[in-house]
């Protein structure tokens, strides 16, 4: 059943179009123009540059990450330029990548609702195609005390605020930290964000038996890679029945089967990170490779073919059938 | 050895000189000469050094800054925790090898000159220091019975000058296939130029402020290049 | 350094002594009273009956467990018999532990505040030594709406209501699914909670690449195992940071090793439950036996030695250094 | 094999009888006799199912109810999904063995009578059912050329009866060091009882419901043993 047309794994994503779904996470391979542009050719659709905020950040002291084997732990601390430098670099990136074909996304952060309106006006002057807005960072302690993404109120009034400070198509970055991330998604889809993407990492924390100390300087951190899987498909899955936004679906995408699988989700491109380590730098092609492999020896055309059939649930047809009674309930009533 | 720090214990702590001492932990790692660990010390900071020998593991570590300091105040039998080996490491085969050091880069090339008479190539090293006091490894280089040519920048041993003064000639003399440098950036910049120069072909390491260690915060940049994955030995074409 | 003298690893929860610091966590190896005792005789201190609730339940249909490789998840749906025949079973169960000095701790889940106070009192005729309040299971719908592990002000209700209907301590189970699990807490110890369980495991997805459908057929289910263990670590430290309660510190403790550190984080004593996938029948005496091992090699007596470690902070005489400005940074000031 | 479902698809579906057939996989698994997969076809349900033949990997399948009906509307090239091989199986050994199979029992006996006769055992098998119709894997079973004792209630083939009343008069014989079973509880029962009394060991598969299939979840429980996880096959012991 090897299919013989071509196959398009191009993909619209708040209105830009990317030549195939893999998109560089943000905060893999930092700031620096030539590794988003390096990044680039590795078969990304679009790449993500590292959050920036209003004021440079040194960020935390090391470790700052660690892979613990079932994914990474990081608490980076947001190290950046800050956004007035930050702008030279992305001007830089964004012109090698248009050369590529590829869409550059602009992450920004910041403490309080008017300076994330500032800093996305002032990245916008480096043109990024999409500004994601990170209201998920789990390592940096804001003057508003919490995450914006904790709360729907705070996290619509972030997204006002951004899209009426630029005309650039603004995707929304939620965590996974909350009881309920629909609710969420749909607070930053009524306040006007064109995308969401899902998920910053899960705050978690590794203790070295040795001495008893968290393992990372700042004690907490953010799960990606492997563990997040699960998560990250969980949140896509509630994030897109609840709203129509298209969602870069992010956490836990190894291998072609897990992009297939976050497609499945209901995601409308996919988010890569962590990979990077498991798979090596040339993870988002190997990636791609095995998306396309996949695709094609099932007789699919494209992503539309796949994407978010898990909402299809049981089926017409579906048989349910229902488990006997639990043993001790048969026990008791004998 | 796993990704995630493990304390491994001191059974020894070798005074180099001065500033310098080596660290011999309880533990052997499967390691090739130019890879690095990242060593933690809870409270104070978690920073890369260079393998300068794998079983038992050690690491040469001179004293500049707080992390350096917290090293060289460990006793035997204490803990220091360890993750890796990262990064690529230098090529190991026959040929004719100069290896060029600077300060305690001497220490991974001592590993590398092991390794390099294992693998049945002819071996020559060039140390530098400022004195004779900082000159490090010159006994281990010797008891491996090559060639060592020594460069003080005081003249109190060897050549009076820096080890690129040494190198300069020993690679313009057509008697090596390939030089192997460990050192300062001043240094290893100045050996490139050498190597492009005498068309030598060269394998210098370099160093980068690190955080991850394994690729992907892109804290180690050089020229589009992670020094802590793609490196930290970057190679120098040679033929001509 | 091996320890000639005594090692005391018992400890004390909620005013109960426990023999070892291992809990078999609930819904493992279910309601049966010949399996809890065959888990009380691997080395637990105490082990923890599956949820019952007011009614009995069949539970969700197949796939309910899924080992994925980083762990389980799983979507029981609480199959139990029901809180009255569910008393008998408990009884069994409690007359066979208390042959072998093992304490029995009931947990018990309920859709309403009143409904678990009614469980409560009907539970506690078989003489628990402790009773869990399981307010975090992220597998049944309650006509509640959401779990009460998600609000300080329910969680708060359901422990003043269990209070209120027993004598016999409780410790109230939360869920790492909250923005804040330390304001949860806080809410718990002040409605009168003798203690607490952290963590029940966290919501997520498995998707099936072939056909698109949720493996689970409940479709969303609970993570637990190896991949859980640093949101565990993070929440018991984040607890214990927060009250003085002593906590059972559940999550991914798969080893002695893992056991240390979920004590260094502040637990009281610590759960397991998919260890028991992971290394087998014998899992708590092996994760016991490495345990001792661990502290006798390091001539500590006990638990206190290693306990709440994590809190101590980098200590006195330490050495903070500063990471260095980032590259970006450097390289747009020159 | 992987824990999680892996979607497989049907290269063969052969109908055993009336209600019977065989699934054959395209995939080879590593799995002893005696142990057995849980098949999951989604929007259905996921059940478990004796291995019938490792490679290529069968499951032979009587039509009972939704997930067995769901199964048998199956065709060649379907996926069906497959999560295994759990549990223990049987013990694989020189000797004299009688296979009692009752229904589609007679399936994973088939896998255990190869494996037998690879490790030098000398085998013997009964096979019941109601009728002649039900009667499953007699050509299989005759085709490895052992003796086979087939027992119908209504007597349309071999001895009118039950299969215990075929495997009692052969335990007593004092020809066989064990016996290995499968069937459904009723004839299990029988015959853990006639093992009993003839002093010969018996390995006698058993059913539960099971949710996980890996020992977690305590559904699969009888007498305090776990029949996914310490099963499906139990002992009884033999000497005397
Ligand atoms: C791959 C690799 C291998 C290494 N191997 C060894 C080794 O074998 N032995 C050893 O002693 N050290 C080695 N280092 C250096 C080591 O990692 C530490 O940087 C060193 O110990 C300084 O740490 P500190 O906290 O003691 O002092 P710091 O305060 O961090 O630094 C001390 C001095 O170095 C300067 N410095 C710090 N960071 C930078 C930077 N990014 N660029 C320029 N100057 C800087 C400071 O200004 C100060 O003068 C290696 C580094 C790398 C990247
Ligand atoms: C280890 C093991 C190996 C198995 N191997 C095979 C095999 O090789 N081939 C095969 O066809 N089946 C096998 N089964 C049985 C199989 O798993 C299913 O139970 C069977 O297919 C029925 O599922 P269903 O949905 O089709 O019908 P269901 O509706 O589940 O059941 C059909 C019939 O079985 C009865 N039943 C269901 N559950 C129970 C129970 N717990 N106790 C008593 N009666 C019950 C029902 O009342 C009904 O009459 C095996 C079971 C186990 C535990
Ligand atoms: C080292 C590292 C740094 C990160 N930095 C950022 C960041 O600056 N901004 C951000 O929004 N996300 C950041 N993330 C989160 C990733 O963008 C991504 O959401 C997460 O890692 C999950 O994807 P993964 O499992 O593919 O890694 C970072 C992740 C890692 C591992
Ligand atoms: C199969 C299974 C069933 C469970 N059932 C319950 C339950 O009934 N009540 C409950 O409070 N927790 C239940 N849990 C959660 C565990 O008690 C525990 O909190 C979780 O598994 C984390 O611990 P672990 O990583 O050691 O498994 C269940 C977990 C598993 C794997
Ligand atoms: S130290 Fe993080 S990429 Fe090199
Ligand atoms: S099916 Fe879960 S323990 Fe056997």
């Amino acid at each position: 059943m090897r299919h013989s047309g071509p196959i398009d794994l191009s993909c619209m994503i708040a209105g830009v179009r990317l030549p195939t779904p893999l998109v560089l996470a943000s905060g893999i391979w930092g700031t620096s123009p030539t590794l988003l542009e390096r990044a680039a050719r590795t078969g990304a659709g679009a790449v993500t540059s590292k959050t920036c905020t209003p004021a440079p950040r040194r960020g935390h002291r090391n470790p700052t990450a660690i892979d613990w084997g079932h994914g990474l732990i990081n608490a980076m601390g947001l190290p950046n330029p800050g956004a007035a430098e930050e702008v030279a670099l992305l001007r830089d990136a964004a012109r090698r990548l248009a050369a590529l074909g590829v869409a550059l996304i602009a992450s920004i952060a910041a403490d309080t609702v008017e300076e994330f309106g500032r800093t996305a006006a002032i990245v916008s002057d480096a043109g990024p195609a999409l500004i994601e807005v990170n209201i998920s960072c789990p390592n940096v302690e804001s003057s508003h005390g919490e995450m914006f993404a904790s709360s729907a109120e705070a996290a619509a009034a972030v997204t006002r605020q951004v899209k009426a400070s630029t005309s650039i198509p603004c995707v929304v970055k939620l965590s996974p930290n909350v009881a309920d991330i629909a609710s969420i998604a749909r607070a930053v889809a009524a306040a006007g964000a064109d995308g969401i993407t899902a998920i910053n990492t899960m705050p978690g924390m590794l203790v070295d038996a040795e001495s008893g100390a968290p393992i990372l300087a700042h004690g907490t951190g953010g799960i990606s890679g492997a563990a997040l899987k699960p998560i990250a498909l969980r949140c896509v899955h509630e994030i897109t029945a609840a709203v129509g936004l298209p969602v870069i679906g992010t956490g836990g995408v190894l291998t072609g089967t897990d992009a297939v699988e976050m497609l499945s989700a209901g995601a409308a491109c996919v988010g890569v990170g962590s990979a990077i380590v498991s798979r090596g730098e040339h993870a988002l092609s190997l990636i791609l490779e095995e998306l396309k492999t996949w695709i094609s020896e099932r007789g699919y055309h494209g992503l539309d073919d796949i994407r978010g059939r898990s909402h299809r649930g049981a089926g017409a047809g579906a048989i349910i059938t229902n488990p006997p009674p639990v043993p001790g309930w048969e026990k008791s009533r004998a | 050895m796993r990704e995630v720090p493990v304390a491994l214990r001191l059974i020894d702590r070798i005074q180099e000189n001065h500033k310098t001492i080596t660290l011999v932990l309880d533990h052997a790692l499967d390691a090739r000469p130019g890879q690095f660990c990242m060593l933690w010390l809870p409270g104070v900071d978690e920073k890369p050094f260079s393998i300068a020998g794998p079983d038992p593991l050690m690491f040469t570590v001179s004293r500049v800054g707080p992390f350096s300091e917290a090293a060289h105040a460990l006793s035997k039998g204490d803990p220091i925790w360890v993750r890796g080996p990262f990064g690529t490491g230098w090529s190991v085969g026959p040929g004719r090898a100069l290896l060029a050091g600077g300060g305690y880069g001497a220490a991974p090339l001592y590993f590398l000159a092991r390794r390099l008479r294992e693998a049945g190539a002819e071996v020559e090293a060039a140390l530098g220091a400022r004195t004779s006091a900082d000159l490090l490894f010159m006994d281990r280089f010797g008891g491996l019975g090559l060639p060592v040519h020594a460069a003080t920048e005081d003249g109190s041993m060897g050549a009076p000058g820096r080890v690129t003064d040494v190198v300069a000639p020993l690679l313009g003399s057509g008697r090596f296939d390939r030089l192997y440098a460990c050192g300062p950036e001043a240094m290893l910049k100045a050996l490139e130029a050498r190597c492009r120069e005498t068309h030598v072909a060269g394998e210098l390491s370099h160093e980068a402020y690190m955080r991850c260690g394994v690729g992907i915060c892109g804290s180690c940049e050089r020229d589009a290049r992670l020094v802590c994955m793609d490196g930290p030995v970057f190679s120098v074409p040679g033929g001509g």
